[in-house]
């Protein structure tokens, strides 16, 4: 099962992860929980418009959630809310059925396909995604 | 399709030997028996696959927790809910439905509100509503039944005005075998702004039930009479209704954050299921829900219906019995005394030749009442009953007059 | 005597590969393996004693009956309970916990008093007393801790006033494993008044424990941690505190009478007993137990301590490793940090070489706070588990250091 | 089990019970009820001093609680209070262990012995005993 979980893309990730720290105007900041691990996440959003034009995380979570979260501000930052909501989507469908849309190349989150199989895991990969959705809808509401 | 004889190998209980006659067990409505698949599948998880749930990272872990929430959706399936999300599982209907009273029940129902329910409902849909009823002085009101053992639904409506806040009520009841005709209730009863909870636990084993269609606000039923393990039910709540209420048992595994003074409570379905849950015991009922699809609740409900409606015919020709309620479209449950027997000698005798019924109140001591009587006989079918064991009963019937020189 | 080889023969679970290694299972208290003789006891009881209990007067009714009272009998035995009146089969040390919140708390607990817990409380005897002192206004206390993990008497006995209506302490800590006082503790607490509950789910599978020595109200504990199935629990408690308390869940089995508007209750245990209750869960545990007596209870103690003190000694000496808890008279339950891994990548490293331990807050969140960390990883031992495993999952943490690059 | 629950001495005492009926002025009125069944007995007590000079029962139950009845009135009336006790002890051993104490001839009661096996039953056979119980400690108690 989780035989090639921590594979060398998902380790880079997590001994380097990108993005990370605090941004010093974000446009909002926002906080998730993942109560079963203990896992506290901290995303600072700088919207300009319609674009993500800067994003960085912080707090204190296992390898699956850094990494998940590194990867999350890679392939995000600069994307509009539309793409967005759209790659947030296509997320939802990889990590349910442990393959991305046909057509769709998630890049370095392909490596946490196996996380889709550990019920227990699955939420530490989603985390970042769950608390990015919660930040979109409060600067949508501003 | 199974053969009557294919179904019954499959329960080596049938096989059994009482007092030297073959077992025939008609004490369906009380417990049913278990197939070869559901025991296989409860071994068969504890040898490979158990852990304990929602926990662990590690395989076992991940595999039981797999296989746990499966079966909730098995469950979901099989009741048509909404969503696998209002499938709670509870030890059994009586856990289910005290659940309702302690977390909807004392929370909401308000001081000089009215709950309804009927005569005919089981202890377990009376005695939680009663000392609920007590606690925030709320008013029980009883939907009155006509001679026959049915609901009188022009005197029922009279008294579902809008000062009901929750109508219970049975789907098919376990000593009269009416079927009631729940989902008009519940529509009815949402007219009023009342909640609805349904006491399936004698239907869902019996007939095909949606939980959609009935549209009801919660719905209870057991495992162990669906060809389940005991140790388990389920509570099927509205989300919305269900988001609404506080926890009722507290512990590990609902909570999201707990401090040393206060605590936060986990999403649906797992806000009410505290501790451990019945984890082997899902696993099993989900492999008997399997037993049953593969068989056809349509084909369930015609079997038993057909032997119901045998037994009730040969009861009623039968002097000195008397069958008690409606004749048509009832569950397969047939409640009869015989003159001048106690029902608890009539069980006794018919043990004697392997005949298995119940006698007693059945936990339903106000409608023993109602029907003017101490006790009853029950006789209850289930898919693995035949034609032949009717006439069983009928003949260890008549021995059992003979002993007790009864006419 | 059984050796540890033939010992593990009877665990086909143990058999398993993992991720191609073998399993090495040392995920004990959050639920354990099962012996084929329980899986057995389980079968041949629905196999050929099936149906529901205290109802029936025909044979299988009967027979399961003495089955489930003798289980009754059993468990009464294994604790050296004053009387098997006082045990009450649950779902679980959850469902126990909350029965006495409800029945005891609700109605005995009055506003101003005190509830005294620990910090190293399971979120079982934490959640359920927050809010039952929050709907009687009552205070929750709490027992300060050493730095090692055990109670600080002297602190705690200044806290242990007449204004105490309760004391709930858990006999085991299911993360640190100390072993708590609780007999001295009952005592004092008795002296000024108090009632005690015992929270016992990590101690009744580990050690002989006997209710009658300890005295305390009320005892809790789960089958499923002591080689039992999951759906069933105990709660034992003292027949005049039983007597004095109204019941928790009510419906079937549990009443004498039932009229519309009001019943009247059955005498103890059934009074506690609200509908079907876990009937083959009783049976398989009864063989759980006699499997546990077979071994024999001071066996366990004396293997599982061994094996403790093997793991928190390597553990100890490994560098960048940090265990919680006190270093002797513990628990068979080592709780420890790896500097650099959460607990949970430790936990799925650990998985991928086939051990498979727990990593979380272990529903114990306060206790998580006290000690500082978010989360730990934990091992615990069973009766099945050998030296040698130790060994394995001490390779399998240098490996996952090795993994993510952790000195 | 149930094979000779039925036999011909426990059918007789059913068809034919002894001491039925009402007496007409009982010392102690005394009801019991067995609510599984619905088995309701009344128990009307004439003391005399020490002796129980009458008894009679009315009531409605099933064969066994009948018979079990009909056989206590035969057995105790004109007995003492004390001769009454020791047979309640008799019978308690007797219908525990499914055997008389040694050297107790319990007479028609012995046809009781299938009862013993029978949980659920017991509660039938025992009613009359633990019925006239609480009318001894009430008649103590006057
Ligand atoms: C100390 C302690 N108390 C209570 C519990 C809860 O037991 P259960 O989940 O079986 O109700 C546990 C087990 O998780 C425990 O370790
Ligand atoms: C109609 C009805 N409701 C409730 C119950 C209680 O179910 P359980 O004993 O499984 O909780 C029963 C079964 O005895 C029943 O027939």
């Amino acid at each position: 099962m989780s035989h090639d979980l921590y594979g060398e893309i998902l380790l880079d990730h997590y001994r380097l992860p990108r993005n990370h720290g605090r941004l010093e105007n974000p446009t909002i900041t926002v906080e998730g929980t993942n109560p079963l691990c203990g896992d506290e996440l901290t995303l600072d959003l700088e919207f300009t418009g319609d674009h993500l034009t800067n994003i960085s995380f912080s707090g204190r979570g296992c390898a699956i959630s850094v990494a998940a979260t590194s990867m999350l501000t890679e392939l995000l930052k600069g994307k509009t809310i539309h793409e967005i909501e759209e790659w947030t989507g296509n997320f939802r469908t990889f990590i349910r059925e442990g393959k991305a849309p046909d057509g769709v190349d998630m890049g370095d989150i392909q490596s946490l396909a196996g996380v889709a199989q550990l019920p227990v895991r699955v939420k530490c990969a989603t985390l970042p995604w769950t608390t990015l959705e919660q930040g979109l809808v409060r600067y949508k509401g501003t | 399709m199974k053969t009557i004889t294919e179904i019954r190998k499959d329960f080596p209980i049938l096989n059994m030997k009482v007092n030297g006659k073959s077992l025939v067990y008609l004490d369906n409505a009380a417990s049913s028996q278990k197939p070869v698949q559901a025991l296989d599948a409860f071994c068969r998880f504890c040898e490979s696959r158990y852990a304990n749930v929602h926990r662990g990272v590690h395989t076992l872990g991940e595999h039981a927790t797999t296989d746990y929430e499966a079966a909730r959706t098995k469950v979901a399936e099989f009741v048509n809910a909404p969503s696998s999300k209002g499938i709670i599982f509870t030890r059994g209907t009586t856990e289910s439905i005290n659940l309702v009273a302690y977390a909807f029940g004392r929370r909401f129902v308000k001081h000089g509100q009215a709950i309804l329910l009927t005569p005919m409902e089981h202890h377990a849909n009376l005695v939680p509503w009663q000392l609920m009823a007590k606690s925030v002085g709320a008013e029980l009101r009883f939907w009155p039944m006509k001679p026959d053992g049915t609901l009188d639904m022009e005197a029922g409506k009279k008294l579902l005005d809008s000062s009901v806040a929750l109508v219970a009520i049975t789907h098919v009841s376990n000593v009269l075998g009416t079927i009631n005709p729940v989902r008009e209730i519940a529509l009815m009863a949402h007219q009023v702004g009342a909640k609805v909870l349904v006491d399936g636990a004698q239907a869902v084993p019996h007939m095909p039930v949606d939980l959609t269609e009935i549209d009801a606000d919660f719905y209870a039923f057991s495992g162990h009479k669906m060809l389940g393990p005991t140790g388990i039910g389920v509570l099927w709540g509205r989300l919305d209704v269900l988001e609404d209420m506080e926890p009722f048992l507290t512990g590990g595994e609902m909570i999201k954050e707990v401090y040393l003074d206060h605590a936060t409570w986990n999403d649906l379905p797992y806000k009410f299921e505290a501790g451990t849950p019945p984890i082997s015991e899902a696993i099993t009922l989900s492999a008997a829900i399997s037993y049953l699809n593969d068989v056809g609740m349509e084909w369930v409900y015609s079997h038993t219906r057909a032997l119901t409606s045998k037994a009730y015919e040969l009861l009623s020709q039968e002097p000195g019995v008397t069958v008690y309620g409606p004749a048509v479209d009832r569950g397969p449950v047939v409640a009869f005394n015989v003159a001048g027997i106690h029902p608890h000698d009539l069980a006794a005798l018919l043990d004697q030749e392997g005949v298995a019924i119940r006698a007693g109140h059945h936990c339903a001591q106000p409608l023993m009442r109602w029907l003017e009587v101490q006790a009853t006989a029950r006789a209850s079918f289930y898919l693995y009953n035949t034609m032949e064991e009717i006439d069983v009963m009928m003949d260890a019937i008549r021995m059992a007059k003979k002993v007790l020189r009864v006419a």
